[in-house]
């Protein structure tokens, strides 16, 4: 199959990513379009600390600035890092379980085209007016205040975006559930599977407050509604719960895959089994639910009174406990094991003291009456940043060294590798440690410039310095991946020679249906154990068939761009154009039209057949 | 993947006894219907008699709810047959966590 | 390669540590707290950081430990350990106890910060003042002295001073880092919470704290900047008298000042009032109250308190605050004529 | 086992919407979609009680002023009443009755489009009130929640109207059998939420 995929045109390359319903292209997808987000996103960063370098700067207007940090925020969680999380576990989810593909794989399409179009929606609006300028947060009176229609993207790009991560998590979550190879009982997936399943559902139960708070928003912006109008009987303190009841555990939507990533990491660089396995599963369902009890804790200064500052501020300390947990587990892992420091370990080994840090300042803003110094501080930016870039992007970056071998069939440069690591480890901390005394020294978040005098000046220098030298890790990194797939180098099943799970016993790249059998599991680390007994790869749980699969379409796209058309009709509708209403329908009827006839036209999918597939076991040995 | 649900190996006794099932089953759903009219009916006529205070009223109409809301899931949709492991586990949760917004709602927005 | 980054990072946080030692400005520092609030809070913040600063040290040896003692020497493969129940007890207890020993006073502290119970009480003593947050000013009302005054809040020391925030159009947030932490004025209703101005060290910080709006809420959010003047009960007495006396908008002196007067009563006085008496509702007071004006240190919160750049801001206040209310708002005043209102504004002044 | 394979009575399993790995996928996905629903209008009614009776001024008509009971009720029958007749119509697809599910769903249909048609008249008379969605916070609340439902209704009408009209010929087969259960799934949960809305938007609504 990848040999045909190799003879193909230009063109049909492009027409095959378009319709393909494969997880493991869908998966390329998202990382194509999150990297190219992450690009911008970390772009308008590197602007951010251009502006702050020094006291009155005007490298960019206040309401440019306040662009910028809006879509920077907003790029990076919803854009670039979730994209990236959800790449992997497309990329990786289904074969651990020994899965043929995810459970609806024509929905895992339409999730990444809604995912990506909306973000099109989102970041055209710097060329149609100006951007959003609300912060991430958007908080109600601010984003009904504000002039143009720079909210209105905001709302409406993440309202599409939103929708296709929604779909996307429950499609992990039935994968996951329904599709397990046999052998593979829950207490014998691999922890990157499970952290799937809980961040997948957190998705499930997150995304919805957000989709009607955005609703909410869009009606008040939109069409003349009275949320968050107080002179109408609104009440802006609505959104704040709403956003937050989706936000926090949002973050663990985050972090938990990351958390994965690095569980498949330690164990397979220290060839030692994960310590403390079931704990690490209960620690993270135990995170999962906790992370639903404490959102109030980014408004411990709106106001709700000493009774809910108290109660949430103690939920939040919780969650320490579960986590602790985990990292103790890991340093365990790695303790009488036999560790080699590869990039990807590099980064794990670099996540744990960088996470500990964030994870620490997190317990201290979770102590309510102490937050309401450090709340709106860059005390709270450098909390944040080493927790998502600490922890996510590194773990990001970790995971990209890992499986870029499984996903490509060749490896990424160990020795670039770890020079991008060095660059970004280090720059990384020059730019966020000091930001945790700029806020404890007065200096608010979200402010385009500060005024000289005030002692922010050396600080601030050093941090944008630190921003400089990110930038350069990532120009390498870019590089290495290039260079890389220049010289396209191939690799077998197992390229790290330390595989635990069922990812590492079939070819790199995967074929299309990824196991001709299904494999047989008998345990933690399937493969591992197979690979112990000296066998070479696994036992199949079932004799050789015909393999079903589905038929590749291009209704998701459709489907997704409808969505994005109606936006547009939508947003302009408030401004009297006469077309505006025609084209919102014409949008909406593009959707469900093809929703439509996606539900009226069979699609059986088509059958490769036993024949073909002991001839392709004869080409490949 | 085929067919295997309560074989016997009899085809025949099977499917008698798949129907006396089904029809057993549509008993109790007509009987949990009939309670659920008969809740709603109990609801209104709380309502519509003015002689109770709202501190009565309102949290015995919403067991009443309650109460419905559980024959629907558990008869109408099956909840209680085996194989809906993930949906009680999921469906209880998203309540959960909707129900803590409505808490939140009710309390700390307090304007 | 390693080494070389580890001294790097070593020599870094040692500079870092010199930085630290600074704490910043003690007008502005949370670190340099100068009140009961800001002490409670320091306190806490200092318990947090022992304890978190404990828990890093016990993960860094063992992770430290790890990286020296079991990096890959032969290709043997390391016994799979599964767990261990007593090590897992262990890092969950540990971790409650310590978590409970900073949940106690989290929660006691919680409660007294809120307790504004002397406000509620029927003539009380207590001072309150009224904070209302506008696109970039905000206007101080003392309901119990019957006076309002703008940018620069006034307060007595060694005592607990009560507000009542509210905003007039987005959300804000009133933030005095060295004397506590901060509340948000929402818009659809008032928060309260108190606040304590250490005599002493209100002294050691020169008398005049900074200010600052900690919620985003547009462009000029970076500029929302005002100042707080503790002064002790009698000289603070002394202030709230000789603003009560004027009655009347003070009369210009000099020449100039006179063709000041009279130009701002004709651009200006529609939004800014130059007496101190509250008798409009806050809905109706849009721009600072100007009656004090020359006792201020800044113009606008953030320009220095002098003609020049006083000048500078009538003339183009959109330069300084993008975004600002005020810009476009009263025509176009020729250069001998802002000449003459700054003049005029300069001179208003209560106290000597 | 090929979905569309021609049934008979007697190779009919026992539960077809979960006889294959697709249905069964399409079982278990779609009751997570409704667990995530469960959120959804949680959010939607959190938002409903917060803004409850919240109007500018006094003219304004409140909760109290404008519920009664007669309609309420017929609503409710009408809902609940159709969620019986889907119970029935599966109860008919379990025993392979093509035709008297099609009945049944038939009727549940009728019964949806009663219950649509109520809630349009209710919403016309309300507008003459003075209660619109843009009249204020509490009427863009009301409308948001009732109108979501109403809007889940009209779908879920749609929904089963075209597996009615697509699948008139066809009869039972493995493939269509879970489209129409997980259909039936969703007509209840949306009388579930209408219990509840029932309750908390219009009889405490009344109560005060
Ligand atoms: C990946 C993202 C991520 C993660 C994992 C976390 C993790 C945590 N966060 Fe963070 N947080 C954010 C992302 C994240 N956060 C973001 C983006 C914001 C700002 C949003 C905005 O306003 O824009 C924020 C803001 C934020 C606030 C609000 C601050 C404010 O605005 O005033 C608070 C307050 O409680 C908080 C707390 C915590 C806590 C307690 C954890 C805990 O989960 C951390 C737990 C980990 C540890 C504690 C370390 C390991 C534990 C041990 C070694 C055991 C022993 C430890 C102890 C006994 C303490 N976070
Ligand atoms: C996943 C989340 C994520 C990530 C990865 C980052 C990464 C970074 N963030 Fe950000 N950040 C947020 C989420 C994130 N951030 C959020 C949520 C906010 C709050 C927003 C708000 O208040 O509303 C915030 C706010 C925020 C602020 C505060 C702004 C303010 O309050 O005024 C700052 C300031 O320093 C900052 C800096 C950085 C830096 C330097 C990085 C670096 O790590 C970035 C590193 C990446 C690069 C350096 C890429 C370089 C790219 C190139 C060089 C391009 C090359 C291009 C081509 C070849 C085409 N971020
Ligand atoms: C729309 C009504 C409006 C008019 C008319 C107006 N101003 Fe202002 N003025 C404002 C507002 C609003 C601010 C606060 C701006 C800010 O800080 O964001 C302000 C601020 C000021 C300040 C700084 C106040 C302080 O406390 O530091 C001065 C001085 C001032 N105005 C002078 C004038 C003069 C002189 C005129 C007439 C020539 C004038 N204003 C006309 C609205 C107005
Ligand atoms: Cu006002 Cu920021
Ligand atoms: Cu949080």
């Amino acid at each position: 199959m990848s040999t045909i995929a190799q003879k193909k045109g230009f063109g049909a390359t492009i027409w095959d990513y378009l319709t393909t319903v494969d997880h493991k292209k869908i998966a390329i997808l998202y990382f194509i379009a999150g990297g190219f987000f992450f690009l911008v996103g970390g772009l308008e960063a590197v602007f951010i600390r251009i502006q702050l370098a020094v006291p009155n700067n005007d490298f960019v207007s206040a309401g440019a600035y306040n662009e910028i940090l809006t879509m920077h925020g907003t790029t990076m969680i919803f854009l670039a890092a979730m994209p990236l999380l959800i790449g992997f576990m497309n990329a990786v989810m289904p074969l651990q379980i020994g899965a043929r593909d995810v459970a609806f794989p024509f929905v895992n399409a339409v999730g990444f085209w809604l995912f990506f179009f909306g973000g099109i929606f989102l970041n055209l609006s710097w060329f149609l007016g100006g951007a959003p300028d609300a912060g991430w947060t958007s908080y109600a009176s601010l984003a009904l205040h504000s002039k143009g229609h720079g909210v209105d993207f905001y709302v409406l790009g993440l309202q599409i975006s939103g929708i296709g991560t929604l779909i996307g998590g429950i499609n992990f979550l039935v994968t996951i559930i329904n599709m397990r190879a046999p052998g593979m009982t829950y207490m014998r997936m691999p922890l990157f599977t499970w952290t799937t399943f809980v961040a997948s559902a957190l998705i499930l139960f997150a995304f919805p407050p957000l989709t009607v708070g955005l609703t909410l928003m869009m009606f008040d912006r939109l069409f003349g509604a009275n949320f968050f109008d107080v002179t109408m009987g609104g009440n802006t303190v609505i959104w704040e719960h709403l956003f937050w009841i989706f936000g926090h555990p949002e973050v663990y939507i985050l972090i938990l895959p990351a958390f994965g990533i690095f569980s498949e990491i330690f164990p397979i660089f220290s060839r030692k089994r994960l310590f403390g396995y079931s704990s690490m599963v209960f620690a993270t369902v135990l995170i999962g639910f906790l992370g639903f009890m404490v959102w109030a804790h980014h408004m411990f200064t709106t106001g709700l009174g000493p009774v809910a500052n108290a109660i949430f501020a103690v939920a939040t300390m919780a969650i320490g406990v579960p986590t602790g947990i985990k990292i103790f587990n890991w340093l365990f892992t790695m303790w009488e094991g036999s560790i080699k420091f590869t990039t990807p370990m590099y980064w794990a080994f670099a996540f744990i003291p960088t996470f500990l840090m964030g994870g620490v300042t997190g317990v201290m803003l979770a102590a309510a009456s102490a937050d309401y110094q450090y709340h709106d501080t860059y005390f709270v930016v450098a909390h944040f940043h080493y927790v998502i870039v600490g922890g996510v992007v590194f773990g990001i970056f970790a995971g990209i060294h890992l499986w870029w071998p499984k996903m490509f069939g060749t490896m990424l440069n160990e020795t670039l590798g770890k020079i991008t690591f060095w660059f970004f480890f280090i720059g990384f901390h020059l730019t966020f440690f000091i930001q945790h005394f700029l806020g404890l020294w007065g200096m608010p978040r979200r402010v385009f410039t500060y005024l000289p005098g005030q002692g922010f000046e050396t600080a601030n220098m050093i941090s944008s310095v630190g921003a400089g030298f990110m930038s350069i890790a990532v120009i390498i990194m870019l590089l290495n991946v290039v260079l890389t797939s220049v010289k396209n180098v191939k690799v077998g099943n197992d390229p790290w020679g330390d595989g635990r799970t069922l990812e590492w016993a079939i070819p790199s790249p995967p074929p299309f249906y990824n196991f001709k059998q299904l494999p047989l599991v008998r345990g933690l680390d399937a493969y591992w154990i197979e690979k112990m007994e000296g066998k070479k790869g696994m036992t199949p749980a079932e004799p050789l068939g015909d393999i079903h699969m589905p038929n590749s379409s291009f209704i998701p796209f459709v489907i997704a761009l409808g969505l994005f058309i109606a936006a547009f009709g939508a947003m302009y509708h408030v401004d009297k154009v006469s077309w505006a209403l025609p084209v919102m329908i014409i949008g909406l009827l593009i959707t469900f039209g093809s929703l439509f006839t996606r539900s009226v036209k069979d699609d059986h999918g088509f059958h490769i057949h036993k024949e073909e597939l002991q001839e392709e076991k004869g080409a490949k040995a | 993947m085929t067919n295997q649900p309560l074989s016997s190996g009899n085809p025949r006794v099977d499917l008698e006894y798949r129907r006396k099932k089904s029809a057993e089953e549509m008993r109790y759903q007509v009987i949990s219907f009939a309670l659920m009219i008969f809740l709603t009916l109990v609801a209104f006529a709380a309502v519509a008699m003015k002689g109770f205070t709202a501190w009565f009223t309102v949290p015995f109409i919403i067991l009443l709810a309650a109460v419905q809301v559980v024959f629907q899931l558990f008869y109408f949709m099956h909840m209680s047959h085996k194989g809906h492991e993930a949906p009680t586990l999921f469906l209880f949760s998203g309540l959960f966590v909707g129900l803590t917004a409505i808490l939140a709602f009710s309390t700390i927005i307090w304007w | 390669m390693k080494r070389l980054a580890k001294w790097r990072l070593i020599s870094l946080f040692a500079m870092l540590a010199l930085v630290l030692s600074g704490c910043g400005k003690p007008y502005l520092s949370a670190l340099n707290p100068a009140g009961e609030v800001a002490d409670t809070q320091y306190d806490l913040m200092k318990l947090s950081t022992y304890i978190m600063v404990g828990v890093i040290l016990v993960v860094v040896v063992i992770f430290v430990l790890v990286f020296v003692r079991f990096r890959r020497k032969d290709e043997k493969i390391p016994k799979q350990v599964e767990g261990s129940h007593r090590l897992e007890i262990i890092w969950t207890t540990i971790p409650i106890l310590l978590l409970l020993i900073l949940a106690v006073p989290t929660v006691a502290s919680t409660f007294k910060l809120a307790d504004v119970s002397p406000m509620d009480k029927k003539n009380t003593k207590a001072l309150i003042v009224n904070v209302r947050s506008h696109l970039y000013w905000w206007d101080f009302e003392y309901p119990g002295q019957k006076i309002v005054t703008s940018q620069e809040l006034v307060v007595p020391t060694n005592e607990k001073v009560y507000f009542n925030l509210k905003s007039m159009d987005v959300k804000h947030s009133f933030w005095i880092p060295a004397v506590g932490g901060k509340i948000d004025t929402n818009t659809d209703n008032a928060n309260k919470f108190w606040l304590e101005f250490d005599d002493k060290r209100a002294n050691e910080a020169g008398n005049l704290f900074y200010g600052k709006c900690a919620e985003l809420c547009g462009p000029s959010h970076a500029l929302m900047d005002f100042k707080v003047k503790a002064m002790s009960r009698d000289k603070f007495d002394a202030w709230v008298s000789a603003m009560q006396d004027v009655k009347e908008p003070q009369k210009a002196t000099t020449a100039s000042a006179v063709k000041g007067q009279e130009i701002f009563n004709q651009s200006c006085i529609g939004c800014h009032a130059v007496t101190p008496a509250n008798k409009m509702p806050d809905t109706a007071r849009v721009a600072p109250n100007l009656t004090n004006f020359g006792d201020r240190s800044r113009v606008a919160g953030i320009l220095d308190h002098n003609k020049e750049e006083l000048k500078n801001w009538i003339k183009n206040p959109e330069t300084y605050k993008p975004g600002n209310m005020m810009t476009g708002k009263y025509g176009n005043l020729t250069d001998d004529q802002i000449d003459a209102v700054a003049d005029y504004l300069m001179g208003l002044k209560v106290q000597e | 086992m090929h979905a569309e394979e021609k049934m008979t009575y007697e190779t009919w399993p026992a539960e077809p919407e979960k006889s294959t790995l697709e249905a069964k996928n399409k079982f278990v996905g779609f009751w997570l979609f409704l667990g995530g629903e469960t959120v959804l209008f949680a959010s939607l009614f959190a938002t409903y009680l917060a803004l409850k009776d919240k109007v500018p001024n006094t003219s304004q008509p409140l909760a109290k002023d404008l519920f009664e009971l007669p309609l309420t009720f017929l609503a409710t029958m009408l809902l609940l009443t159709s969620s019986i007749t889907s119970v029935y119509a599966m109860y008919h697809m379990k025993n392979f009755a093509f035709k008297k599910m099609m009945l049944w769903l038939g009727v549940t249909v009728l019964l949806g489009l009663g219950f649509l048609g109520s809630e349009v008249y209710e919403f016309t008379h309300y507008v003459h009130e003075g209660h619109k969605f843009t009249s204020s916070a509490f009427g863009s609340a009301f409308y948001s929640l009732v109108g979501f439902h109403g809007g889940h209704v009209a779908f879920g009408l749609c929904w089963i109207l075209t597996l009615m009209i697509r699948n008139s010929k066809r009869g039972l087969n493995l493939y269509n059998a879970p489209k129409f259960y997980v259909a039936s799934l969703y007509w209840h949960f949306i009388d579930v939420v209408w219990v509840f809305i029932f309750t908390v938007v219009y009889l405490m609504g009344m109560v005060g």
